[in-house]
């Protein structure tokens, strides 16, 4: 056991998604604790838009897809997009939907604001972690 | 038929089956965790996309995240690699369920194959030899105790059903030793697992790992393609490989083959897969199945000239193999170096950024590796980074090439395990051959302590 | 129209229809009913329900293929024994012509009969319930004189009231609930024909009879 | 529970239909486009035979007096909860107390006539004759066998725990999953009735050729259609026999009637062909004074429809457990 192990067993620790990580041996003992902070930003340790998307008052600027899909501005039953740039929207609001198939997943708006550009183009294939609306104050 | 693959995998292995499905004319699919979107098998791809964070568990091994992705991008077959889903059943099933191939055996011989006492039984049936044991729980009466003891010969070794991990066995070199042994296990099981079952199986002191390589297709053609040693190993992980196993007579291998063979077509096997066994003065004990493509596939891929990841997704599309028993025989000699990024001492993980990456070349020599100059090794998943795979005329000519390649293979940025694979090949047990599974771990135990 | 040979035809994937060859008679539906207890056991049938001279066999699942179907409708058929029915006999009062019997005019008018005789002789018979149908209990009755025949109407009526007598071509009935209709009422009754939380829901079955009593005929 | 808060005419409790009551007279009632309803439930993970309500006149509005699961499919509306905006075909969370309202939409790339709105649990009123649905004639099923009013309360049946969705994941409608247009017109596939041959050769090709209106005078119990005369060779007057929702009659004035889910269970008017039960929810969203289009098919092709259909929502099932399961690991 080395002090340079530790950060292999805090990504180990990440992972598995565990909180709290003790361990004894004869002449050492490590306590590794995750903060709810951290727990929170995980998915994003290794240098993803999610870091960029979150700066650091904690507002996030940009509505990140969660799934793969093909983004669609608007309701297939609907003429209208969901959303135009410089509307406001609030938290938890249809900002576009993910097509997958015969269905649609949402995607919400992480907070109140108002909607500064639509980046995903319309029914361009999207992955995990993309960014697909922007936010303004 | 289909001609869109969705590879559910990263590193080299994603490369390696995007070569097979591009040799093949098919396109190509990649899935990827956040921790990988600058990787090779991202940029080769004619569709890529991002399934999840960088954790396994929430992309590589999250089915629905994979089966979604090929919905999306319109795959009609999935090929799973090597770990992560490639040997679970439940997934299987679901990309049967999705209307997809899935490039690999049918769930059900995955699921029979994953169970240690249906896939033995499985074996039994098919005439391939398996460690004699016990069939289920020991008898408590010391003269029947005796009596199955006799039947499975010594030395024994007397296993917990409830344990694991290195507890709750014994072994038993004398007879004498028989009833003082069960009852300490007995006791021990009772107490640490909860569960009082005994069994026993013959103990082999000095086995040897060596795999028979399959290839199969739907309508009953199965292939054995010659042996594979892999008892280079450290805690149960490969370290070199090489092919075919030194030392074991072309006969007594030959006819182990077969009985895979047999086994196969018994079982309905689709697809690439592997026998293990452990050999002991040429006897073959069966231990388990692997259903997929392994890591090592490339030094039988050396020795008998065969593209066996891309005979693996033509049977799945269909195709009857067009390759005889006959038409199969091994040339030369193999090894494969499994390059990690690990401490050399400890042998722990080192991920990090690669500063330097410098390849070897040369008659026989090839390298299976997703990393580059600049590349990062992220932590999440295994830590191989390369495989160093070597070929010559004899085993003496391979080994000549793989000390001469070993010595321009340049890594910098992480710890690896070069060193390792450059002192071993100095080592006279190595270089004779024919060495048991706890040759490293033993060598490596005399070196700390020297 | 008269064929000589039982017709099948189709009612889309949800159901055919078997009708029998002949003129309309009471010795073709007791075949129909002894063909409908057959073929209500089989297990591609959802129900098969006996309308006048032939029987819809509704599917639980639509068969890959009709011909096997089709084969064993013909062969029960020609096995069908009549199976004659020992019903009850019930009486129902009638109030011919006026607000309730509203086409008793267009019977007038296609059969040359004045209302009384009209009345007269529909309410002469003992009619055979053949079928149920067209509503929640809703009665095919057989029998009817063919003096007083009237075509279906060519608009049929939205709303027609529970209780309405009326022709429709050669046959006739009594409507059990308000609802639309293609034949022409010529009176009306207040006999409650259908409760949904009775076993069966239903007042009257195949085999039972009706007869009509003149309370009054309107002008 | 719910309560109803608008007027809503022609509001009915519906769910798959009744089937096996035709010997006593009961026709099978049932939702009117029986795909948006088996959307709905498949949202919600209720069993497929929960019922719903079916809406044909805006607006419509229903206090929730309790926490509950809703999904909105069917006609597309300007649909809301508590001011919030549902999206078409998707579900969402009621609280207690929450108002949801329907109003007509303003503009929609596909409109349809009937929304459907499906509640975790389904609406839990008795099972008369194995159906929830409302029979209007005969007054049986739904609420008392009658159409909705204002005032009346709802219960909900149990949830069975494996509700798939209601985070405002939605459906592609049918409409563009598996369209049928001919011309530029909403199409259905009709199967040649026992009387088709009886009609002239004009006749019979203008049922292909011709556009079909939806009259005013349609409604669940069949749709009545104006365009060309359809004349048959020679009268005929048929022996009452049994019929199905699809049927198109064709009186004694030549202009069909297709038989609705409330149609009567027996008939005698000549048929010239059936609607396929694959294409039944297509006529029943089309609306009033739009016009349709008929399209021949056989028996395979019909089957073939049928399959399509049943391949479809459970390719939609599969996805929502594929959603809910990506979901949970995240």
């Amino acid at each position: 056991m080395k002090i340079s192990d530790i950060p292999q067993i805090a990504a180990w620790i990440s992972e598995a998604g565990i909180a709290t990580y003790e361990l004894t041996g004869p002449d050492y003992r490590i306590c590794l604790r995750r903060s709810v902070k951290a727990r929170s930003r995980r998915a994003g340790s290794a240098g993803s838009v999610r870091d960029a998307a979150v700066p650091a008052r904690g507002q996030p600027d940009v509505a990140l897809s969660l799934s793969v899909g093909l983004f669609l501005h608007a309701h297939p039953v609907q003429e209208a997009a969901l959303v135009e740039p410089n509307e406001p929207v609030a938290a938890g609001q249809p900002l576009g939907l993910l097509q997958v198939g015969p269905i649609l997943l949402p995607v919400l708006s992480p907070r109140d604001g108002i909607v500064a550009s639509i980046i995903a183009p319309d029914r361009s294939l999207v992955g995990y972690g993309d960014p697909l609306v922007a936010l303004k104050p | 038929m289909f001609d869109n693959v969705l590879i559910a995998n990263r590193g080299e292995i994603a490369l390696r089956i995007q070569r097979a499905c591009r040799t093949l004319g098919l396109r190509t699919v990649a899935v990827y965790s956040q921790a990988d979107r600058d990787a090779p098998h991202v940029k080769y791809a004619d569709t890529a996309v991002c399934i999840g964070p960088a954790p396994a568990g929430k992309s590589y091994l999250d089915g629905a995240a994979i089966l979604l992705a090929a919905e999306v991008t319109g795959a009609q077959a999935i090929h799973p690699g090597y770990g992560f889903l490639s040997e679970n059943a439940a997934f299987a099933d679901d990309v049967a369920r999705s209307g997809l191939t899935f490039i690999g055996p049918s769930p059900a011989c995955i699921r029979t194959m994953g169970d240690k006492v249906a896939a033995k039984r499985a074996m039994r049936e098919a005439n391939v030899p398996c460690v004699p044991g016990s069939e289920g729980a020991l008898p408590d009466d010391l003269e029947a105790l005796q009596s199955v003891a006799g039947e499975i010969g010594l030395p024994l070794i007397l296993k917990a059903a409830g344990g694991g991990g290195g507890r709750g066995m014994r072994v038993v070199r004398s007879r004498s030793e028989l009833a003082d042994a069960f009852a300490l296990v007995r006791e021990e099981a009772r107490r640490a697992f909860g569960n009082p079952e005994i069994y026993a199986e013959k103990f082999l002191e000095h086995p040897r790992h060596v795999e028979i390589q399959v290839l199969a297709d739907a309508y009953g053609t199965a292939l054995w393609l010659g042996s594979r040693d892999c008892s280079l190993q450290r805690r149960h992980q490969k370290v070199l490989e090489e092919a075919p196993a030194p030392g074991l007579p072309g006969g007594l291998v030959a006819r182990i083959g077969e009985r895979c063979v047999e086994a196969c077509r018994r079982i309905g096997y689709q697809g690439v897969g592997t026998f293990e066994f452990l050999v002991e003065q040429e006897e073959f004990f069966f231990i388990e199945m692997n259903t997929r493509v392994q890591v090592e596939h490339p030094v039988t891929e050396a020795t008998t000239g065969i593209d066996i990841v891309a005979e693996g997704i033509r049977v799945a599309r269909g195709e009857a193999l067009t390759l005889s028993q006959a038409d199969i025989s091994c040339h030369g000699h193999a090894f494969e170096c499994r390059i990690n990024a690990e401490d050399p001492t400890t042998f722990a993980p080192s991920p990090g950024q690669i500063t330097r990456f410098d390849v070897p070349g040369g008659p026989g020599v090839r390298v299976d590796s997703h990393i580059a100059a600049g590349a990062a090794v992220p932590p999440y998943y295994d830590s191989m980074i390369a495989k160093l795979i070597v070929h010559g005329q004899t085993r003496h000519e391979a080994m000549a090439r793989l000390k001469v390649a070993l010595s321009e293979m340049r890594v910098e940025g992480v710890a690896t395990n070069l060193a390792l694979h450059r002192r071993i090949l100095d080592e006279p047990g190595f270089i004779e051959g024919g060495f048991d599974i706890h040759y490293l771990e033993q060598l490596l135990k005399a070196e700390a302590s020297a | 129209m008269m064929v000589k040979e039982p017709q099948i035809s189709l009612l889309g994937t949800r159901a055919l229809l078997f009708e029998a060859p002949g003129e309309t008679s009471l010795t073709t539906q007791w075949r129909i009913w002894s063909l409908a207890r057959e073929v209500d056991t089989w297990p591609e049938v959802s129900e098969a329900v006996p309308g006048v001279n032939n029987l819809l066999v509704s599917f639980s699942v639509p068969p890959r293929s009709l011909a096997p179907l089709e084969t064993r409708l013909h062969s029960a058929w020609d096995a069908a024994t009549p199976m004659i029915l020992q019903g009850r006999t019930i009486e129902l009062p009638v109030v011919y012509g006026g607000e309730g019997g509203p086409h008793m005019a267009d019977v007038v008018a296609h059969t040359g009969l004045c209302p009384h005789e009209i009345a007269e002789i529909h309410a002469s018979p003992l009619y055979p319930v053949y079928a149920i149908g067209s509503h929640p209990g809703y009665c095919y009755l057989g029998g009817m004189d063919a003096r007083i025949a009237t075509p279906r109407r060519k608009v049929p009526v939205l709303k027609l009231p529970g209780g309405a007598v009326s022709i429709g071509g050669s046959q006739t009935g009594v409507s059990a609930s308000a609802g639309p209709s293609g034949w022409n009422t010529i009176g009306t009754t207040s006999t409650t024909f259908f409760d949904a939380s009775r076993d069966p829901p239903v007042l009257l079955q195949p085999g039972d009879s009706i007869r009509f009593r003149i309370v009054e005929v309107v002008r | 529970m719910m309560e109803i808060l608008s007027k809503s005419a022609l509001t009915t409790i519906q769910d798959r239909g009744r089937f096996g009551a035709l010997k006593w007279g009961v026709g099978t009632a049932g939702a009117m486009d029986g795909l948006a309803l088996a959307c709905g439930n498949l949202l919600l993970g209720n069993s497929e035979d929960a019922a719903a309500i079916e809406i044909q006149v805006f607006p419509f509005e229903a206090r929730f007096d309790c926490e509950a699961e809703i999904a909105l499919t069917g006609a597309t509306c300007e649909a809301s909860i508590d001011g919030k905006v549902i999206l078409p075909w998707s579900s969402i969370q009621a609280k207690a107390g929450s108002v949801l309202r329907l109003g007509l939409t303003r503009s929609a790339r596909w409109r349809g006539s009937r929304a459907y709105v499906c509640v975790a649990g389904g609406i839990d009123v008795p099972i008369v004759l194995g159906s929830r649905s409302t029979q209007l004639r005969g007054a049986i099923g739904g609420l008392e066998g009658r159409a909705l009013q204002q005032g009346d309360r709802l219960p909900f049946g149990q949830p069975n725990g494996a509700r798939r969705a209601s985070d405002g994941t939605s459906i592609v409608p049918p409409s563009f999953a598996l369209p049928l247009i001919v011309d530029g017109l909403p199409a259905a596939r009709v199967l040649p009735a026992a009387e088709y041959h009886c009609f002239k050769p004009e006749s019979q090709s203008d049922l292909w050729l011709k556009p079909w209106k939806v009259t005013p005078q349609s409604d669940r119990y069949g749709y009545r259609l104006s365009g060309s005369v359809l004349e048959p060779v020679a009268p005929m007057e048929l022996r009452s026999h049994g019929i199905v929702p699809g049927v198109i009659q064709v009186p004694h004035g030549g202009q069909p009637i297709v038989q609705m889910c409330d149609a009567q269970p027996s008939g005698g008017y000549p048929k010239i062909g059936t609607v396929i039960e694959a294409d039944l929810w297509r006529l029943g969203q089309a609306p009033i004074g739009s016009s349709i289009r008929f399209i021949e098919t056989d028996w395979d092709g019909a089957l073939h429809a049928l399959d399509e259909v049943s391949r479809w929502l459970s390719e939609v099932a599969r996805c929502l457990d594929l959603a809910k399961a990506r979901k949970a690991s995240s």
